[in-house]
């Protein structure tokens, strides 16, 4: 937030009535989800078949670990356009790792551990670079994400030579895609896991209460002598390893490193957090509404598939019902 | 104290305020932008020939007007993420009204381009007025209102056609309008000055201008003070739906096609990086029209530099971003400067 | 699809050493199987074309087929859940046109664990897991276009190239882009200038070829991506060079066209249709427990001036009222 | 005055005798509390009425009915003889019903010329008239003696100034009913005397004003009739003649306040701050020399934009230092940032409450604990003991009364005092030994003030150096042991004990201001 707009006269009442957020996280959305669920249900039953559950269940961990990714930098009143980048440009990493280590006597896991180790890297570092600009120089996250957008995309691109990257050991997979735990594929685990991690963080540990005052009012926090830049940054780091983290889950699914992966990332995990109930102008967004936020856009998407919706149908299904949904949840929230 | 001597007071600190203020109020991207222009004329000559130079306008005319659509929302407190998507839909209809305007109008090329010309504009018009009226009425927040309507209108953009090219406009739309030159210069940069001319005339002296910039800056001052926020919101979706099949209709009669490509995230990316570069707050009742286009001319600038010193396209986007926030980030030090001057 | 398009000139390259084969589809299938189609997109004429070909086969045959495209090269994850979404409503076979060579590999194991075969079409997939496959060897198609280009430099002229391959980090462009470089390097006449990487936009194209206009002054060929040819024939009207010859790497509605108008040297050909086609009978020949030719490929067309009279236009792209199917029932 | 001033005044006149607007069982609700209970209410032409209670009570929800900001639940609204239902911003300002809202409107990114004429731009052919509407401006911001510049950004400017513009937006439309919500607030007295001998225009011309304000002096010195609101509900309206300011605060809060300020005992210790030739905030500060003892209030007076609050902030380590020295119990600071002034033991309490006070969208709990998330009794490792955290709020809100005690309520939805005082809760929540306090009692009651006194009496028993600026003289006057007077970033005289008076501040202005003057002339 710039002086300038610090010093934005104070809001009335009414306008602080619409800011407070009734968090939807207790209203229609988790409805919406299991109506839009049963509606698929009813309509096809193979929508209930355990193995469409747990690809259900696959598909939404995905997107929930980069929804939070980006609801972490959301809460600071930022916006992370470089995640799908990130995630490319991990993805052609790490694989790039590992195949350059698979060529020599490393043993697989220490292959892996390198493999993981310099995935979390790059995104550590894709995380330092954005939160270092934003926090210190105080640019505005979307150019500042807007310009690692492009520097990712011409790392990704580049270090991969446009090519999917091949020769990863059996053991990442296991670790990552394909082994299971409790019946659970492991990447339905590892986003239980971290989903716990970052609920915890955010709300029990100083980065989560300070990020959530800065979101709110930076300047009151900086007056408060809330460190400001340390949690920014903090904020953007856990961010890209958190998307570094995802980008690898799927590399571990596609089994290659591809430099187009990320793709549509950006917008989609963007989506998802604010379709869950973060907001842009800061402040609020959980672990919660990033889970609640994915599973209704996988669901819609799952369900359209299988009700065998066509392409292009489903893009204005799709546009109308996420419209519609956040809709009925501030119609809801308004009156109560 | 009077008048007289307020004026005294403030002509007497003046030169070297009025210096400071100058070059605060222009800011650093025509500075950028002039270094830029010098050093690729010295480097390259191609740079300033007539076919370059043509190209660099046309390219950044039609950058500049999605990105005049887009600031004007931005400067309203809102977010327009459909704007790609209405430039493919405006494209697709106006191709396919000509072609079915050419069948049922034989030879009648201005009855024809006047149709297809003006269902892409209504289908702008269209698209910004269920934009405004979800963001205004219903209350629903910009983003997730025109992420909404950029999926529903991609959707029916390639339902009608499957991406398919749409052929068959009159020739004349092509030769004199998308790629004729009107005294030496690319007829999309007229339409792209005639635009900022009249944005420029609405934002310092009519009220939908001052409301705008209030409304951004802050929204419930501005329904205190009288001001039907709703109308002046949706205005602007509008506005910015209809700039966006203005570049559509440009585009189309550039390639002389219409194409569902043309639109996607590529277009409102740039339109919105176009528009915060050119100093545009993404929080609202802040920017400048000129300055929009200056940051596009730079923006095209940039990417023609890029290709003209054969640097490979693969490392393309990392000259681009490291430049990108090195602009914006200079820009930031110095305004903080001169903020409290 | 009125027309008898088989028996059809294709390679078998199913053992070590390829060889031509008259390749023909069943009459009929033995029960109605369910296929699931899935496609990168829909948003050219190059994937309607293989949509065409798939729609009237399927319907020839007596087969249910339902159509998911994912939205772009982009969207590998979303090609990845509609893969699962596949194998989770019960598909009898998948035939896909893959996103990423590889990426859907691990996909593939799990559908082959089920044993559901899966048949690639068009884009090139070389796994042990795949069932079966019919796509053009893209050597093939760059040393074809390769060859166009080479047939068109005359004698003694210096042939300066800048090359359109499309999207950076897309696979298929690169792989395309590096044949196709050594290929014409045989001939010392033919200069590679430089290589222009860019989404298949006309939009995108344009800019590059106008860039590489004022860049290259001496570049005398375009070969490139369709969209690139569409985008460089405007380009150079304008700019009043009518002497760079385009030759496109693919073909769709747009190359046919201006073929005809004599814009365009020449595009290069892989039948999609008939890819399309062939996908089907070999998932219908595979369901049925009938012999199937596991890897089949196109031979690489190159279609010009001269031979465009002689050829079937309906191999090539799908008839202009056609518009695509998602599903057929049967 | 303008014309259309005079115009209407005369118009006004003729119906002098019977109330212009009358409001009769207004009831207002939000999400669960009932703001306003059945209330009725009148203005007559000509007079002064003034709204009175305690934070919270309903007034500022009855100006923004009368306004058309909110509708009201129950209830009727006559204006001029007219009912009026569903009235809007826009209808009411037609009407001639203009306000100085509380919370300002104005919209920080347009200019002050701008804001005054926001949503009625004289307009010739649709096309705005620039020209006039500046004159206009510039000719009422004379008349009001204003200190504006009308280029200006209103966000850059202080609070007092955006006042200031606030004040001139409602008056240049045609008051029939002018509303004036605290528009003192951030004023001193010289600013507030202007506006005094305006309204006192307005009313011999016939204008209904609608006065709020919580200092008794201005209420003794305008009020014509006085309406006491207390939780939402109407307890009396009566006639200021004769009315003592004890039985209005008993009216307001329902108890008896013994004395507006409460007579500190002051022990004067150890030098706490010592600043020396401190020139800081770009010139807004210069060349201070300043001590504070422990033990003692250490006053701050002097008009708007003398820089006595940068002088503050500057220690704090929210300015700019070009140069000069702080010590903070003797020793030099280097480096000032909050983070380490709060190790160091000083704390600021700002004067902006929404700007740089409190994150309102937060709970109570969570804007107490702000400043204290580096005590280890809070968080230990970086992980919060939230536990702990909740039963050191309570103790803190409790001891400042917070009502309601409420630790989960967003900060957001209290009344002006109780915010105030969970920023002041800060100060009770880790060891601190210097207080810094910017306008600590801008807008809020005279009861939420007393605690506010009282809170300071504690802290100075406790041996704490408290720091006081306010644009309010009576209040530094009272409070503090040796008041510094500043004007034009300098400090002009330090008075003590019985020099202590407002002459002497004043005169020591314009002593200064004669100064400067003849300095300049030389
Ligand atoms: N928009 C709103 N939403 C919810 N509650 C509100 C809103 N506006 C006011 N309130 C509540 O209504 C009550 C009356 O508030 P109001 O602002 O009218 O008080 P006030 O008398 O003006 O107090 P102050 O002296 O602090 O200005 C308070 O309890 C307040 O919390
Ligand atoms: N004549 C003026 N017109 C407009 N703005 C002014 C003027 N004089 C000062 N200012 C603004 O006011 C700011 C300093 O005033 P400020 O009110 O904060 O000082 P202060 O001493 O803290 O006064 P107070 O505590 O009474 O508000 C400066 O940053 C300046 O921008
Ligand atoms: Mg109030
Ligand atoms: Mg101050």
């Amino acid at each position: 937030m710039t002086d300038r707009e610090a010093s934005m006269s104070a809001p009335s009442p009414a306008a602080l009535a619409g800011r407070i957020h009734v968090s939807p996280v207790q209203l229609i959305l988790p409805a919406g989800v299991v109506i839009l669920f049963t509606g698929f249900a009813l309509a096809d039953h193979r929508v209930m078949s355990s193995a469409n559950l747990i690809n259900i269940l696959q598909q939404t961990s995905f997107l929930f670990l980069f929804a939070m990714a980006q609801t972490i930098v959301i809460i600071g009143r930022g916006f992370d356009l470089s995640l799908g980048p990130t995630a490319s440009m991990v993805s052609v990493g790490s694989a790039l790792a590992m195949a350059v280590l698979g060529t020599g006597h490393a043993g697989e896991p220490v292959i892996v551990l390198a493999g993981l180790a310099a995935g979390a890297v790059l995104g550590a570092l894709v995380g330092v670079f954005n939160g270092s600009v934003v926090g210190f120089l105080r640019v505005t996250p979307f150019v500042v994400t807007l310009g690692s957008f492009n520097i990712a995309t011409g790392i990704a691109t580049t270090l991969s030579g446009g090519h999917p990257v091949q020769g990863m050991p059996e053991l990442f997979f296991q670790l990552l895609s394909t082994g299971t735990m409790l019946g659970l594929p492991a990447p339905v685990v590892i986003a239980i896991a971290v989903g716990l991690v970052i609920h915890f963080v955010l709300r029990r540990t100083v980065f989560g209460r300070g990020l959530y005052l800065i979101g709110t009012n930076a300047r009151a926090a900086e007056v408060a002598g809330v460190p400001i830049r340390l949690i920014l940054m903090s904020a953007y780091i856990l961010s890209s390893v958190l998307t570094a983290l995802g980008a690898m889950i799927l590399t571990a699914r596609t089994g290659s490193g591809e430099p187009s992966i990320g793709g549509t990332l950006s917008l989609q995990s963007a989506a998802a957090a604010i379709v869950g109930g973060a907001s842009f102008s800061g402040g609020s967004g959980s672990a919660g509404t990033a889970l609640l936020g994915s599973l209704f856009i996988i669901v819609l998407s799952n369900g359209m598939n299988l009700v065998q919706i066509s392409g292009y149908v489903q893009m204005i299904v799709l546009g109308v019902i996420v419209v519609a949904g956040v809709l009925l949840d501030r119609l809801r929230a308004q009156r109560s | 104290m009077t008048v007289e001597e307020a004026d005294m007071r403030s002509s007497s600190r003046g030169d070297l305020r009025a210096l400071s203020r100058w070059i605060s109020a222009i800011g650093i991207l025509p500075v950028l932008l002039t270094v830029l222009i010098l050093g690729m004329c010295i480097i390259d000559p191609r740079f300033s020939g007539v076919a370059n130079v043509t190209n660099i306008l046309r390219n950044a005319s039609v950058l500049a007007i999605v990105a005049f659509g887009q600031a004007l929302v931005l400067i309203a407190g809102g977010f327009d993420l459909s704007v790609g998507a209405i430039v493919a839909l405006a494209s697709e209809i106006a191709a396919v009204t000509m072609r079915w305007a050419g069948t049922a109008f034989p030879e009648q090329d201005a009855l024809i381009i006047a149709l297809g010309v003006g269902a892409a504009l209504g289908t702008g018009i269209l698209v910004g007025l269920v934009n405004g009226i979800c963001v205004a009425v219903l209350r629903i927040s910009g983003f997730i209102a025109t992420l909404g309507s950029m999926s529903v209108t991609l959707g029916i953009a390639l339902i009608i056609t499957n991406g398919i090219p749409v052929y068959g406009l009159p020739q004349s739309f092509i030769t004199q309008f998308g790629r004729a030159r009107w005294f030496e210069f690319p007829s999309a940069a007229y339409v792209a000055i005639a635009i900022l001319l009249v944005l420029a005339f609405v934002q310092r002296r009519t009220v939908l201008g001052r409301y705008l910039y209030a409304i951004g800056g802050n929204s419930e001052a501005a329904i205190v003070s009288g001001i039907s926020t709703r109308r002046y919101q949706i205005a602007a979706y509008v506005i910015s739906g209809l700039l966006a099949a203005v570049t559509g209709l440009l585009l189309t009669a550039l390639v002389g096609s219409g194409q569902a490509s043309f639109g996607g995230d590529l277009m409102m990316l740039q339109s919105i990086a176009a528009a915060v570069i050119g100093g545009v707050s993404l929080h609202g009742g802040v920017g400048r029209f000129g300055m929009v286009a200056l940051s596009a001319i730079f923006l095209s600038i940039l990417s023609n530099a890029l290709n003209l010193l054969r640097v490979d396209s693969r490392i393309q986007p990392i000259f681009i971003g490291v430049i990108l926030i090195c602009a914006v980030a200079l820009d930031e030090i110095r305004r903080r400067r001169t903020v409290h001057d | 699809g009125d027309a008898k398009w088989y028996p059809f000139k294709m390679n078998d390259a199913s053992a070590d050493t390829v060889k031509v084969v008259d390749y023909s589809p069943v009459e009929k299938a033995e029960k109605r199987h369910k296929i699931c189609v899935l496609f990168p997109h829909m948003k050219d004429s190059f994937w309607v074309a293989v949509a065409y070909g798939i729609t009237e086969q399927s319907k020839a045959l007596g087969v249910n087929m339902n159509l998911y495209e994912a939205g772009g090269y982009d969207n590998l994850p979303k090609q990845l859940s509609q893969f699962d979404d596949c194998v989770a409503s019960g598909a009898d076979a998948i035939v896909i046109g893959v996103i990423s060579t590889v990426g859907v590999a691990k996909q593939v194991l799990a559908a082959k664990a089920k044993s559901i075969p899966v048949i690639a079409v068009t884009n090139s997939f070389i796994s042990r897991d795949l069932t079966a496959g019919v796509f053009v060897d893209l050597k093939s198609m760059a040393s074809a276009s390769a060859n166009a280009l080479l047939a068109s430099v005359k004698a003694g002229e210096a042939a300066n190239v800048v090359t359109f391959p499309g999207p950076a980090g897309s696979g298929w462009a690169e792989t395309m882009n590096k044949d196709f470089e050594t290929v014409v390097a045989n001939n010392p006449n033919v200069k590679t200038l430089s290589s222009k990487f860019g989404d298949t936009g006309v939009a995108v194209q344009l800019q590059l070829v106008q860039d590489a206009l004022q860049a290259y002054p001496s570049m005398n060929y375009i070969w490139g991506t369709a969209p690139t040819a569409e985008a460089a024939i405007g380009a150079l009207a304008e700019a009043g060079r009518s002497d760079v010859k385009i030759i496109s790497t693919y073909e769709n509605q747009a190359m046919l066209d201006a073929l005809k108008r004599g814009d365009i040297t020449a595009f290069t050909t892989q039948y999609p249709v008939i890819e399309g086609r062939v996908a089907i009978d070999q998932a219908v020949r595979i369901l049925d427990k009938k012999p199937f030719i596991r890897l089949v490929q196109p031979i690489a067309g190159v279609i010009d001036k001269t031979t465009m009279g002689k050829m079937d236009m309906s191999t090539v792209l799908a008839p202009a009222s056609w518009s695509p199917v998602y599903s057929v029932k049967q | 005055m303008s014309e259309a001033l005079v115009e209407t005044s005369q118009m006004a006149k003729e119906e002098a005798s019977e109330p212009i607007l009358i409001l009769r069982g207004i009831t207002k609700r939000f999400q669960g509390i009932t703001a306003l209970r059945q209330v009725d209410f009148d203005v007559r032409a000509g007079e002064v009425h003034v709204l009175f209670g305690e934070n919270g009570a309903g007034k500022s929800t009855l100006i923004n009915i009368i306004a058309g900001t909110f509708q009201p639940d129950e209830g009727a609204y006559r204006f001029d003889g007219l009912h009026l239902s569903h009235l809007t911003p826009h209808r009411a300002r037609g009407a001639g019903i203009c306000a100085v809202f509380q919370e300002f409107s104005l919209a920080p990114n347009l200019t002050v010329v701008e804001n005054l004429f926001l949503g009625r731009e004289i307009r010739r052919g649709g096309i705005l008239d620039l020209a006039t509407m500046r004159r206009r401006a510039s000719d009422l911001i004379e008349e009001l003696g204003f200190d504006l510049e009308l280029d200006r950004q209103v966000g850059m400017l202080s609070r007092a100034h955006q006042q200031m513009v606030e004040i001139a937006k409602a008056l240049l439309g045609e008051p029939r009913i002018l509303i004036l919500d605290e528009p003192t607030a951030s004023l001193t007295e010289r600013e507030a005397g202007r506006l005094f001998e305006l309204v006192a225009a307005l009313k011999a011309r016939g204008v209904g004003i609608i006065y709020v304000s919580h200092r008794m002096r201005e209420i003794r010195a305008l009020a014509d009739r006085i309406t006491v609101l207390r939780d939402g509900q109407l307890v009396r309206t009566l006639e200021a003649a004769g009315v003592q300011d004890a039985d209005l605060v008993e009216l307001m809060t329902g108890r008896k306040i013994d004395g507006l300020f409460p007579t500190f005992d002051h022990k004067p210790g150890r030098v706490a701050i010592e600043v020396q030739g401190l020139s800081a905030a770009r010139g807004a500060v210069c060349d201070v020399d300043f001590v504070a003892h422990a033990g003692e209030i250490t006053g701050i007076a002097g008009l708007v934009g003398c820089g006595k609050s940068e002088l503050v902030r500057a220690i704090y380590g929210l300015e700019q230092i070009e140069h000069g020295e702080i010590r903070l119990h003797d020793v030099a600071q280097n480096t000032l940032s909050p983070r380490h002034s709060l190790r160091r033991g000083v704390v600021y309490f700002p004067a902006n409450r929404a700007t740089e006070g409190l994150a309102l969208a937060r709970v109570v709990r969570e804007n107490a604990s702000m400043s204290s998330l580096d005590v280890r009794e809070i968080a230990r490792l970086g992980l919060l003991d939230t536990r702990n955290e909740r039963s050191l709020v309570q103790q803190a809100v409790d001891r400042l009364k917070l009502r309601p005690p409420n630790l989960e309520r967003p900060a957001g939805r209290l009344s002006g005092g109780n915010r105030q005082k969970v920023m002041l809760a800060r100060g009770l929540m880790r060891d601190l030994s210097v207080f810094l306090f910017d306008e600590p009692t801008v807008g809020i009651d005279v009861g939420a003030k007393r605690e506010v006194y009282d809170f300071m009496g504690r802290l100075l028993q406790a041996g704490a150096a408290v720091v006081v600026v306010s644009s309010e003289l009576p209040e530094v006057l009272a409070l503090s042991n040796r008041l510094y007077v500043m004007h034009h970033g300098r400090i002009v005289t330090q008075l003590e004990g019985s020099e202590k008076t407002e002459q002497n501040v004043l005169a020591s202005f314009f002593r200064s201001e004669a100064n400067a003057a003849t300095g300049a002339a030389s």
